[in-house]
This record gives structure tokens, C-alpha cells and sequence, in this order.
């Protein structure tokens, strides 16, 4: 069905209202009677003993109710925080988990480790009695440069990983992949460094905590993602409160990308602490603190070799990979650098034999784990950029290049060398069309114009792929996965005709509340203002996983199919009755229940309240009442993909790198309402050019301390960084679910990064600039320019 | 040190006792429980708090509730002139996609408002874009904030408001 | 933040009579920079005397060959003074690129060069345009005034009043900014008025400092050819994750030459 | 980040170096000291009250003398806690040479900064780090020697 708000139409979103009038409400605008507030003491080192902590005279500070160290929490048997993926190394041994107490005990490592938690009556009580902790440490040496992690004499960071490794992991057969080495007539060898990135959703993370002596209920609110995965957390491994006596509620929550999916310590210290504490406890994260201790992102250092036939086919890619985890294991982390990693190193492309090697590193410095993309960038990032450069290398066009080692349209599905068996795609019309949109044939004439200007112009693709909608439990169980990953819904009608749809997604930006509903609409006839999506609250949903891994759509949104099919099939029964004909005759078109050749019909409104008001229906076969739940379980992953073509300018004296024009073409299959997918190309775009012009989080190197700790020193993109992008799509529907829709929310931050690199190299290949490290910053463009200038000097 | 203040939101005259140190956003969000209006950093860029103080939008997060004594503030709460209809900056936010985790939004639109009648209703985007400069968006790629506040520009012209 | 006493006076003197003796009072103008300051809790003033009602410290007027702006002026307002703009627009252009929007229209210039934030944009222009400062006690000279990083020639108990900035024949301000802050990591204004060339650079080094050699050169030829060999040393420069001393000072090379051009246009 | 000067000081070695291990000539040229006691030759317990700008922070902890060779320098580190500011320490390795009737002075500190400072002011640190380091010695040259310093580099 295709109407003004159906599959496929721009409908403008349902959430907005109340976000552009004041009304939404994240976890810090919760108006909580008598509540208390948090402050976590942190650590101000990267790597220390506690000799001891003094809470002595902050007890007496006026205003304070509580102040709780990482002793009472041993006191409590307090359980640590999980990683709940577990990789096997190349033995087949686990990874190591050192543990990860919820506040320090007897070690600091990080700055940013929660020391302490002072609950006082108001914010800045708690913040002046914090000053009044003393805290003795013995400062440790710190294990802060990623490179040099596993050398010799480098400090430990826990004693339960050797080495500070936590595993050496490999996919791939090495001994084959250097069989074709020794046989190419072509191998271009990269060295880089994915830059690590500090996620910086702009609603800072908060949580809130209630408890109720009466019940022994708690009720913790959290910027989460997955606040079902949070509450199983929480009650299988952490705190021990009952599943069932844990309500988690995730409200409006402003913005996640990735950060808000794991389990932090401060919002399990908020809801810990509300039995003891008897009254509610907020707590919201200052930015200062978001910098320490949200989860950042990426952080690999990597050696790439590709080799290439003298045609210019790949023949064999050899990867291998140091990848940082920070000081602790975070709840995904370690299944981001190796299976949303490695898997994704054949791209678009017909590269037979791949080897990946992977080694993850503890040191002192804020957790790592997932980040828009998770490990799928990373591998894009050198996927895209050994191909642009090996294209360079060979004096071949980039987009030949690609083009010659496409998988082609007719192998799908393709089973690549890393495990992954893609369903679906059809490569060459998307860069095609986007080379179009960018007018690649024009561009050496805008180069040379360009340069009689003085700057130096250059153009990048970027080809990625991407595996997303997470995604088979059965598959990801195999690779040590420890929660299942279907998506679960609830369609509730109530006698009235409206519709609440309960699902296990949560929206923090991405629009579900009307994307959803467009699908309610589209396959039950409802009209839009007569259904509700209901999310983020355990108490009112099913469980569910979240959302995260561009997957809310292709998993949910499936979810929500099945349970639509589950409706029109009680429907239907419902309907015959009424119109009393044979179930088998019965049709549902646009909202009602036909008996085909005949004008009997039964709007879906009817049976509804027939079965809520079931006095004729046939109460033999069927229960009364109209409320159907589904779980869906994808048969696979889904591949969205696309090209991406970034044009920049650099001016040469300054180094600054202007992207001039950036050029988006993806496949994500079916699209139901574009006008929520371009926003969130153009996000992902924006992330990814931050990744590869703006951002980094520096420590410093000797110290451990996070020296870019603010926007005043990590830079954020902002909108005069940026021209007005071009989207394009191709649609190669999803074979396997049944929307035929693959994932949108990652792309822009997948496939941009390379492509605006590979523009930097063009632009400054020219010159003699041989490599530029992300982020390409100003300073980073003009000292490679230098360099490059002393090189042709010598 | 505790301090009276009065000042009109939104219109409708407001007082209360704050400590000399509570910012203007403090005193909307706790005091007067208008927590429309955010905070999305502590080093005064993301604009997430911008709000207007006699006619200019300012960072609520870099202004004491005393500092706005006697002033006239506006917030987003106060923009839509009734529960149906919304200002013209708000619709033109809607109309082209221009917010998605709503969290910079309130600040976003303040911003566009007072920078559309600075530049008297006209605008280009390179304009739109620079005069962004205090506001952080991380969901849009600040693509269709750009869109809509060039749509809202005359929008608001003819509106008159 | 730590609490505080709140002081409003109307009048200079009041506000001195407010500050005198407490050494831990802090004159309040924009407080653009002070209240981030608050917020991270690193300073405890015992008293905050905020100037904002102070009308005598408003307003930018003309005073034959100068344009006078009180301390008290806010940047969006000289930026869009249409005195200062047929005047100094290069004064005007500046104003409009410090910080953003909503610190334009808070900020105040005399908090600014009180302040003297070594990445500050105004100390170039009250150096290179060779202005007055005026204080509560009396006059400064532009050279001298700013003495080093944080630290001006002012007093205890003494408020910029209004700084008087000669009209200029030709000036320019080019700022290379700061990615993430915005702060000039460089920014040079060159000026030429009665008094000679002046070429002021803030950002570069802990204070505001003039580039004589580009001056000289620049008398004898006001065009970014005269200067295009000459160089700054990097010694002295400062020196973050976004630039090497030895970058700034090569962007003191490119902004002054950029900024003689566009005062040329 | 590492800091290096050098100053030109009137008097002789024996002098100066007599000077660097002189409680009240140290207490005079810390930058903001408010007091320095002596816990034994080589340590010392220190309160600095530091203003930079609109950030003003109270630091205690220790200076402590190490390396020492009269007359030719020594190491003189200081470490401090400046609560919510965070903390900092700082090493000069100072180095007298003899030249004429003078003494050149050579420093070259090493100065780490944590906490709050670092996280918020990173723009600040290295100049904040040379103007103290140019206030110590500048001061103490000016002390020591009768004329003020003609070469800081």
C-alpha cells in the first residue's frame, strides 16, 4: 500500500512536537520528590595504588546523606561489570577478563576511575563535600601509547593479563594468504592509525534511581540504548536485584552512538545506592566527565598489505591490527576489533584469501568498546584506503580499480573469505551514480582551477560495505555472543481501534515512533494519529535488545511485521465469522476484511471490537481480545552498501582542509521513509569526516591525562565545516526479512573517513605527501606537507 | 549567599530565592521546572541552553539567574503561540528533518530564530552555517538545520513574528 | 561553583569602593570567561562585582580622529556599529568573529583586554591600532599595557573604562582559529594610521606582541610582498596538540600576509 | 613539555648555588609561595597559591633537592595538590657555569600537569609552565645578581 504515509513516503516525524516545544523528557528532566543527587570522586591518575581513602570529614559537609567507596560495594558482594562477549584466541583459549570492580578498590586505572559516590540533598553539596575526600594514592606508572603496549617493561595494567594482552586473535589461513603474497606482481603496504574518538552524544549520560521499601521494586532511569540488556545485567551479574524487581526505563534519551548501549558504574552505583540512600538519586554526567568516562571509540594501530596480479585483481589481503580496550573491558568491547572487525576486511570486493590478525591491549585510558560503526569503519577505513592507494600506486583510476574486483551482481549470495555470507547488493550502478552526482569527470578541471587559486584539490571513494541489523543469535552465539540478538514486538489493540505497539528497539534520534507507525499504517490501515510506539521502559515492553548496530529496522521493524501477520490472521478468522464465510475467502486490503468476489467486508476497527466485545465470535476457535506479541530472529545479517565520493580543497600554507563536496550513494534496500534515512546519512557522514578531520582524544602519553577533555581541545564538527551533502540511493531489497530493508544508521560514519582520506592523499599526492594520519588537522596536513618538502630536499 | 530575583518568562512574571551561583538555567529548570532548555556541556559552547534575555539569545549555562534580574527571557517553551500551532521556526525544523535526538534542538532553534531577524529575514547558507558556530548538533550533520532555517527566514517575514 | 557574594553597583566608583581590600573580589564585565572559570570550580572569589549596570562604561562614540568604546561595550555591539565600521572596519570584522553568537552578544571588550587571554582577538587591535586604554585612574598606552600572559598593566581596583582606537588608514585582522575552540591559535592585525604600521599578533605567544621587522618593511611598502621573507622565530611561541611553536609562527607569516592584502582591498 | 632558559647572574658560583639552597631565597622566588618549610636540607613542605588569569588555585606539597653538586647544580623537583584543580610537579635540572666573574645559569625543567588543569586547560600548560619557570629564575637572578637578567632564551 503506498499513501501519503505508508512505506516509502516522507512523513514528517510524530516525536518532534514535543522536542521542538520543550516537552520532551530526557533522565534529567525527571522531576523526582525528596530526591538526592550524586557526585562521583574520580580519579585524577591514570594508573595508582589507594593507599587509602578518607571520607572522615566529608560525612560531616552539610547537605550530605551518604558517601560510598568501592569497599562497601566489596562489603555488599557487589558483583563487577561484564563483558558479555567472550573471543576465543588463536589456541582457542578465552580472552582474558580482568576484573572490573563497579568503583576502584585498591587500583586506579584511568583518569576518570570512580572512586567514590557522595550523595548529598543538592548537586553542589555533593560537589563541595567531594573536595573534602582525601584520597592517598601511590601513582604508578602508566601504560598509555597503544604501539608500545605489549613491549617489554611496559607497565601492567592488570596482573590477570599478562603482557596487558587480552587476546591475539586470527581469522584466516596466514600460511595461504602468504602463498599469494609470494606470487603478486603488485603489494601495497599501508601503516596507520584509526584515531580514537570520544562519542559525545549531546544529552550527557544521567540516571536516576528510586527505590520502594514497600514492594522492593526498583526503578532506575538511564540514558540507555537497550534498557533490557542493562536490567538483565544489572540482575544476572551485577547487583543481584531480581529481573522482576528491576524496572529499567529509558526515556527520551538524546543521542547514543554506541556510548549509551553498555553498563556504566555510575548508573549501577545510582540504582545500588537507592535502597540504602531511601530516597531517589539523580545524577547527570557533567561534559568533563563525559570525556573521562563514556566509553570512546575505535583506537586501532594497523599494518595492511594487499596484494595484486599485474590486472590489478586483489589476490590477497594481510591485516594485522593492535586494538585498544582501555583500562577495562567494557560490555561489547572485545567483539568490536575482531568478529564486527576482521569480517568485514573483503569489502565490496573479490579478494580471495584474507588474514587478520588481531591483538587487544589493556592500558590507562577510558574504556573502548562499540562506536557508530563499531570495527565496521575501522576495517572500511583500511579496506578503502589500501585499495585507493594501491590504485595510486599502479597509475590506475580508483574507481577501476574498484570496479574490476566488485563482487559481481550475479554472486549473491557470496560467501567471503571471513565468515560473512552476503545476502544481497549490486555494487556497480552505486558508484556509478554517485560518480555521477559528483561529476567525476569534471574534476581535473576543477583541480586544475583550483590550483591557478593556489590550493590543491583532490578527490576520494570510498566503497564500503557493511554487515549490520545484529542479527542471527545462532550465529553470534557461535562466536561467544552471551545474549541472544532477535527484536521482539507487542501490538496491543484496544477496543476503541487504536494501537499501541510495544517493541524492544529504542529510539534516541532515530525516528522509530513514526517509521514504525508507518509501518502499522501501511500494513493495517491504521491511520497514523491512532497509533502509539512505546519504548525504552521494561515494565511496558517486551524484551527486547535495543537498538544499536543499525538494526532496529531490519530486526524490529521485522518483528513488528510478523506480529502485524499474526493480527490479520486472528483478523481474518474474527472477520469470517462476521461475514460469516469461509476463512480461506477472507482478504485484508487497506485496513479490511474482504470476502474476494463479493462486497461483504469487516474493517479491521470492527473485528477488533468484536473481539473485545466478543458477543458474536467464535469463541469455539479463538480467544477474545486483539493483542498479538512476535519475536523475530534474522536468518542473517543484512549488508547495506554504498560509495561515497568526498571532494576537498587544502590550502597549502595553512593546511586546512576544506571538504568542498561529499557525495553519498547507498543501498539499504526498501526504504520506508527517506526522509529519516537522508538525516541519518548526513549524520553519519558528518561523524565519519569528524573522524577524519576534527577529532582525536589525545593523552598524553607520559601521564596518562586526557589533554583533549573539553570542546576546547577535542573538536567538535560543526555546521561551517561543512557543505550541504549529496545523497543518491540504489535498491537491492534484503532477500531475507521481510521489510526487504537492510540498516541505515551507520553508513555515513562507515564509509566517509576513507573517503575523505583517500581526497587528502589525492590532493596532496601532487606535492610528495605520502601519508597523512587521522584526524588530517591542520597541523597534522602542514607538518606532512614539510615533511614532504625536506624529503624532495634531501 | 541567597538572593531574591524577578524576572518575566515567557511572558509571565517569575521570582524566586537562588544562591548567587545558580546560572539563569539552573533557576528555569530546577526553580520554575522549565526543563525545555538544556545543558549539554560545561565550557559554554554546545548551545544547547541558548535562550533570549531582552531580545538576544545568550547561554543560559554562562549567565547568573541574578545577572537576569528584571530581564525578559524567553525559552522554547514560550515559542508556539498556542497548544496547535507552532512558530514558524519550529514548524520549519519539522517540515525539513532538522532535529533527531531532540537534545540540541531547543537551543538550535533559539539560535535561528535571533539569527534570522539579526540578518532581517535574509539569509544565505554560508551565513547560516557561520552564525551555527555555538550550537552543537551531533545527530543532523546539521544538513537540514541549515535547510530549515533558511525555509523558516521568510516563513517568519511573512508571519511577522 | 563555589558561592559567593554578589555585588550590582551602579557607578565605577562604586564598584572599585565594592572590589577595594577584598583580595579575593573579582570585577565581573561579560563574564564570558569568568563563569566557565566558576563553573570548573578553579577560582573561589568571595565576591563577584558585576559591572552590567554600570551605563558609564556603555556605548561607542566618536571623538574626532577616534572611535571610543566603553568597557562595557558588548562585541556584537562593535561589530555592528556603524560607527566603527565606516571607521575601523577591520575593528568591526574582528569584533563580529570573536567567540560566537550568544558570547558576542555578552561579552565585553574591556573584559577582554582586561583579561588579556593570550588567544584573545582585541589586544592585536588596541596594539596594532596603537589605542588608549582608560581606566578608572587614568591612561594607558597600547604598548606596555598588555605585559604577559594574563597580566596587564592594571592595578588592583582598577576597570577599564573605554579604550579609544585611532581611525586607521588601512587595517586587517586575520585569525587563524583554534579547530576546536575557535580561540585565535594566530591572528595578526596589521594597521596603518598616523602613528606608522603596526603588525600585532595574539594567539601565537603568551601575550600579544608586534612583529617590527614586518613594520619596518611594511613603511616602506605597505604590500604582503615586502614581508613575504621575513620570519618570526619560533622561540617563545606556544605550543599545544593543535600547533607546534614552529607552525604558529609560520601562520604569523601566512595571516599577516593575508591580512596586508585584505587591508589593501 | 620541557622548559629551557638560561640567565646570566652577577655574583659567583659558590654564590648562586648557596643561594638555590637558601630556604628564604627559594620562598622569595617560588612563584605565589606562601610558605616553605624545611623538613631537612633537601625537603621542604610548600603552600603556593597560583593566579593565572581568571584561575586561581591553592597548591600543597613538597620541593625537594636531589643531584645536588656544589657549586656545579643540582635537580630541584616540586610537587603539589591544587584539589579540584587538579596537580602538578615539575623538575628543573639547573646547571651552573662559571664565566668571568658571572655565572650562567642553565634550567631545563620538565612539568607534568593532572586532573581538572590538564583536562580543561591544555592550552595553557606550556605557557603557564615557562612564565612560572621564568618568574622563579628571573627572580632569582635578579636577587642573586645584581643586574637583571640580559639573555633569557
Amino acid at each position: 500500500m503506498t499513501s501519503a504515509t505508508g512505506i516509502g513516503a516522507r512523513v514528517l516525524r510524530t516525536e518532534d512536537k514535543r522536542f521542538l516545544t520543550g516537552t520532551g523528557r530526557y533522565v534529567d528532566d525527571l522531576p523526582l520528590a525528596r530526591a538526592t543527587y550524586a557526585y562521583f570522586l574520580r580519579s585524577p591518575h591514570a594508573h595508582a595504588k589507594i593507599k587509602s581513602i578518607d571520607i572522615a570529614a566529608a560525612e560531616k559537609h552539610p547537605g550530605v546523606v551518604n558517601i560510598f567507596t568501592g569497599k562497601d560495594l566489596v562489603d555488599a558482594k557487589v558483583g563487577g561489570l561484564i563483558c558479555g562477549w567472550v573471543v576465543k584466541d588463536k589456541h582457542g583459549d578465552p580472552h582474558k577478563a580482568p576484573p572490573h570492580p563497579v568503583m576502584a578498590v585498591d587500583t586506579v586505572r584511568y583518569v576518570g576511575d570512580t572512586v567514590a559516590m557522595i550523595v548529598a540533598n543538592s548537586h553542589d553539596e555533593a560537589r563541595d563535600a567531594a573536595e573534602a575526600i582525601k584520597v592517598d594514592y601511590e601513582v604508578l606508572p602508566a601504560n598509555v601509547d597503544l604501539a608500545r603496549a605489549f613491549d617489554k617493561g611496559v607497565p601492567q595494567v592488570h596482573a590477570e593479563a599478562p603482557g596487558n594482552l587480552i587476546y591475539d586473535w586470527e581469522i584466516g589461513v596466514k600460511a595461504d594468504v602468504e602463498a599469494a603474497f609470494a606470487k603478486a606482481a603488485h603489494v601495497t603496504k599501508m601503516d596507520i592509525v584509526n584515531n580514537r574518538l570520544i562519542p559525545n552524544a549531546m544529552e550527557p549520560r544521567a540516571a536516576a534511581a528510586e527505590y520502594d521499601k514497600g514492594t522492593g521494586n526498583y526503578t532506575l532511569w538511564s540514558t540507555s540504548q537497550n534498557p533490557h540488556v542493562l536490567r538483565l545485567i544489572l540482575s544476572a551479574f551485577v547487583l543481584g536485584i531480581p529481573e522482576h524487581k528491576l524496572r529499567v526505563i529509558a526515556p527520551d534519551v538524546g543521542g547514543g552512538f554506541g556510548s549509551k548501549i553498555f553498563c556504566y558504574a555510575d548508573e549501577t552505583m545510582v540504582c545500588w545506592a537507592a535502597s540504602r540512600v531511601g530516597r531517589p538519586i539523580k545524577w547527570t554526567a557533567e561534559r568533563s566527565e563525559s570525556f573521562l568516562t563514556d566509553c570512546h571509540g575505535r583506537d586501532h594501530v594497523t599494518h595492511a598489505e594487499l596484494a595484486l596480479d599485474k590486472e590489478g585483481k586483489f589476490l590477497a589481503l594481510k591485516v594485522e591490527t593492535i586494538a585498544n580496550m582501555g583500562a577495562y573491558l567494557s560490555t561489547f568491547a572485545t567483539a568490536v576489533p575482531t568478529y564486527l572487525y576482521a569480517t568485514l576486511l573483503a569489502g565490496q570486493y573479490t579478494t580471495p584469501l584474507i588474514y587478520a590478525n588481531v591483538k587487544a591491549a589493556v592500558t590507562n585510558t577510558a574504556p573502548v568498546d562499540a562506536y557508530r560503526g563499531a570495527g565496521r569503519p575501522e576495517a572500511t577505513f583500511v579496506v578503502e584506503t589500501i585499495v585507493s592507494k594501491a590504485a595510486a600506486e599502479l597509475k590506475m583510476d580508483p574507481a577501476e580499480l574498484r570496479r574490476k574486483n566488485f563482487i559481481p551482481t550475479t554472486a549473491f549470495p557470496y560467501q567471503t573469505p571471513v565468515a560473512l555470507q552476503y545476502d544481497s547488493g549490486n555494487y556497480p550502478p552505486i558508484i556509478d551514480e554517485a560518480m555521477k552526482i559528483a561529476d567525476y569527470p569534471g574534476f581535473e578541471a576543477r583541480r586544475a582551477e583550483a590550483k591557478a587559486r593556489g590550493k590543491l584539490r583532490g578527490i576520494g571513494f570510498s566503497s564500503y560495505i557493511e554487515a549490520c541489523g545484529l542479527a542471527p543469535s545462532q550465529v553470534v552465539g557461535s562466536l561467544g555472543a552471551g545474549v541472544g540478538q532477535w527484536e521482539s514486538a507487542q501490538i496491543k489493540f484496544n477496543p476503541t481501534g487504536n494501537v499501541q505497539v510495544m517493541t524492544g528497539a529504542h529510539s534516541h534520534g532515530q525516528g522509530h515512533e513514526t517509521t514504525f507507525a508507518q509501518l502499522i499504517h501501511d500494513k493495517l490501515g491504521v491511520p497514523m494519529d491512532q497509533i502509539e510506539i512505546v519504548h525504552g521502559d521494561t515494565a511496558t515492553t517486551p524484551f527486547g535488545m535495543g537498538t544499536y548496530g543499525s538494526r532496529s529496522l531490519a530486526v524490529g521493524g521485522s518483528a513488528i511485521m510478523k506480529a502485524t501477520d499474526k493480527i490479520i490472521a486472528k483478523g481474518k478468522k474474527i472477520a469470517a465469522h462476521l461475514m460469516e464465510a469461509d476463512v480461506a475467502d477472507v482478504v485484508f486490503e487497506n485496513g479490511t476484511f474482504k470476502v474476494a468476489g463479493t462486497d461483504k467486508n469487516v474493517p479491521l476497527a470492527q473485528a477488533v471490537f468484536a473481539a473485545y466485545v466478543p458477543h458474536n465470535y467464535p469463541h469455539a476457535e479463538l480467544e477474545p481480545g486483539m493483542d498479538e506479541n512476535a519475536f523475530y530472529d534474522p536468518a542473517n545479517f543484512v549488508y547495506p552498501s554504498g560509495t561515497q565520493i568526498c571532494e576537498v580543497e587544502i590550502d597549502p600554507d595553512t593546511g586546512i582542509v576544506e571538504v568542498i563536496a561529499h557525495t553519498a550513494v547507498d543501498d539499504f534496500g526498501n526504504i520506508i521513509n527517506p526522509m529519516i534515512v537522508e538525516g541519518q546519512v548526513h549524520g553519519g557522514i558528518v561523524q565519519g569526516v569528524g573522524q577524519a578531520l576534527f577529532e582525536g582524544a589525545v593523552y598524553d602519553k607520559a601521564t596518562g591525562q586526557l589533554v583533549s577533555g573539553s570542546f576546547m581541545d577535542y573538536t567538535m564538527p560543526r555546521a561551517d565545516n561543512f557543505p550541504s551533502f549529496k545523497l543518491g540511493y540504489k535498491v537491492t531489497p534484503c532477500p531475507h526479512n521481510p521489510l526487504g530493508v537492510k540498516g541505515c544508521g551507520e553508513a555515513g560514519a562507515i564509509a566517509a573517513p576513507a573517503a575523505v582520506m583517500n581526497a587528502v592523499h589525492n590532493a596532496l599526492a601532487p606535492i610528495g605527501v605520502k601519508h597523512v594520519e587521522m584526524p588530517a588537522t591542520p597541523l597534522n596536513v602542514w607538518q606532512s606537507i614539510q615533511g614532504a618538502q625536506r624529503a624532495a630536499a634531501e | 549567599m541567597t538572593i531574591s530575583v524577578a524576572m518575566t518568562v515567557n511572558g509571565k512574571a517569575v521570582s524566586g530565592k537562588v544562591e548567587a551561583r545558580t546560572l539563569l538555567v539552573q533557576f528555569l529548570r530546577e526553580n520554575l521546572g522549565m526543563t525545555g532548555t538544556h545543558v549539554g556541556c560545561d565550557t559554554s559552547q554546545c548551545g544547547a541552553c541558548v535562550v533570549h534575555v531582552d531580545g538576544q539569545s545568550i547561554k543560559s549555562c554562562t549567565m547568573l539567574a541574578v545577572q537576569a534580574e528584571g530581564a525578559k527571557v524567553m525559552t522554547i517553551e514560550g515559542l508556539a503561540p498556542s497548544a496547535e500551532k507552532l512558530h514558524p521556526m519550529q514548524e520549519a525544523f519539522r517540515d525539513n528533518h532538522a532535529l533527531q535526538c531532540g537534545f540540541c534542538t531547543p537551543g538550535m532553534v533559539m539560535s535561528a530564530i535571533d539569527m534570522v531577524k539579526r540578518h532581517n529575514y535574509e539569509l544565505d547558507e554560508a551565513t547560516v552555517r557561520r552564525e551555527l558556530e555555538g550550537n552543537l548538533c551531533r545527530c543532523t550533520g546539521y544538513h537540514n538545520i541549515v535547510k530549515a532555517i533558511l525555509a523558516a527566514a521568510p516563513a517568519m517575514k511573512s508571519a511577522g513574528v | 561553583m563555589y558561592d559567593f557574594a554578589y555585588h550590582r553597583p551602579k557607578s565605577v566608583a562604586d564598584a572599585i569602593a565594592l572590589l577595594k581590600g577584598k583580595e579575593e573580589a573579582r570585577p565581573m564585565s561579560g563574564g564570558m570567561t569568568l563563569i566557565p572559570t566558576l563553573k570548573q570550580r578553579l577560582a573561589r572569589p568571595s565576591d563577584v562585582v558585576d559591572l552590567g549596570d554600570v551605563k558609564e562604561l556603555a556605548g561607542i562614540k566618536l571623538e574626532g580622529a577616534n572611535v571610543v568604546i566603553g568597557g562595557m561595550t558588548k562585541h556584537a555591539e562593535v561589530a555592528t556599529s556603524a560607527d566603527v565600521k565606516s571607521h575601523i572596519p577591520a575593528l568591526a570584522e574582528l569584533a563580529g568573529h570573536i567567540g560566537d553568537p550568544q558570547v558576542r552578544n555578552r561579552g565585553t571588550m574591556g573584559g577582554s583586554v582586561a583579561n588579556n587571554d593570550p588567544a584573545a582577538d582585541y589586544p592585536a587591535a588596541v596594539v596594532a591600532l596603537n589605542a588608549t586604554v582608560t581606566t578608572n585612574t587614568g591612561k594607558h598606552a597600547a604598548d606596555g599595557f598588555f605585559k604577559g600572559l594574563f597580566e596587564t598593566a592594571l592595578g588592583e581596583g582598577e576597570i577599564v573604562t573605554s579604550i579609544s582606537f585611532p581611525k586607521a588608514e588601512k587595517a586587517a585582522y586575520m585569525k587563524f582559529p583554534n579547530p576546536a575552540s575557535r580561540y585565535a591559535m594566530v591572528g595578526v592585525f596589521v594597521a596603518k594610521t598616523a602613528s606608522g604600521v603596526r603588525v600585532a599578533v595574539t594567539g601565537a605567544g603568551p601575550c600579544v606582541f608586534r612583529v617590527k621587522a614586518m613594520e619596518e618593511a611594511l613603511a616602506k611598502n605597505f604590500s604582503s610582498a615586502a614581508i613575504k621573507d621575513i620570519k618570526v622565530s619560533a622561540t617563545d611561541l606556544n605550543s599545544d596538540i593543535h600547533g607546534s611553536a614552529e607552525y604558529r609562527a609560520h601562520l604569523v607569516g601566512v595571516m599577516a600576509r593575508r591580512a596586508v592584502d585584505a587591508a589593501n582591498k | 613539555m620541557e622548559i629551557k632558559g638560561e640567565y646570566r647572574i652577577a655574583a659567583s658560583r659558590e654564590k648562586v648555588f648557596a643561594a638555590l639552597n637558601d630556604q628564604a631565597v627559594l620562598q622569595a622566588c617560588i612563584p605565589g609561595c606562601e610558605s616553605l618549610e624545611m623538613l631537612s636540607p633537601t625537603e621542604m613542605t610548600a603552600k603556593v597559591r597560583l593566579r593565572i588569569g581568571p584561575v586561581s588555585a591553592a597548591f600543597s606539597g613538597k620541593v625537594t633537592l636531589s643531584d645536588i653538586d656544589p657549586p656545579n647544580g643540582y635537580k630541584i623537583t616540586g610537587e603539589g595538590q591544587g584539589g579540584v584543580a587538579g596537580f602538578a610537579k615539575g623538575g628543573a635540572v639547573v646547571a651552573l657555569t662559571a664565566d668571568g666573574d658571572d655565572t650562567i645559569l642553565k634550567y631545563d625543567v620538565d612539568a607534568q600537569v593532572g586532573g581538572k588543569i590538564a583536562q580543561v586547560g591544555a592550552r595553557l600548560i606550556a605557557g603557564t609552565a615557562k612564565k612560572l619557570a621564568d618568574q622563579f629564575f628571573g627572580k632569582f637572578a635578579e636577587r642573586v645578581g645584581a643586574p637583571p637578567p640580559v639573555a633569557a632564551a
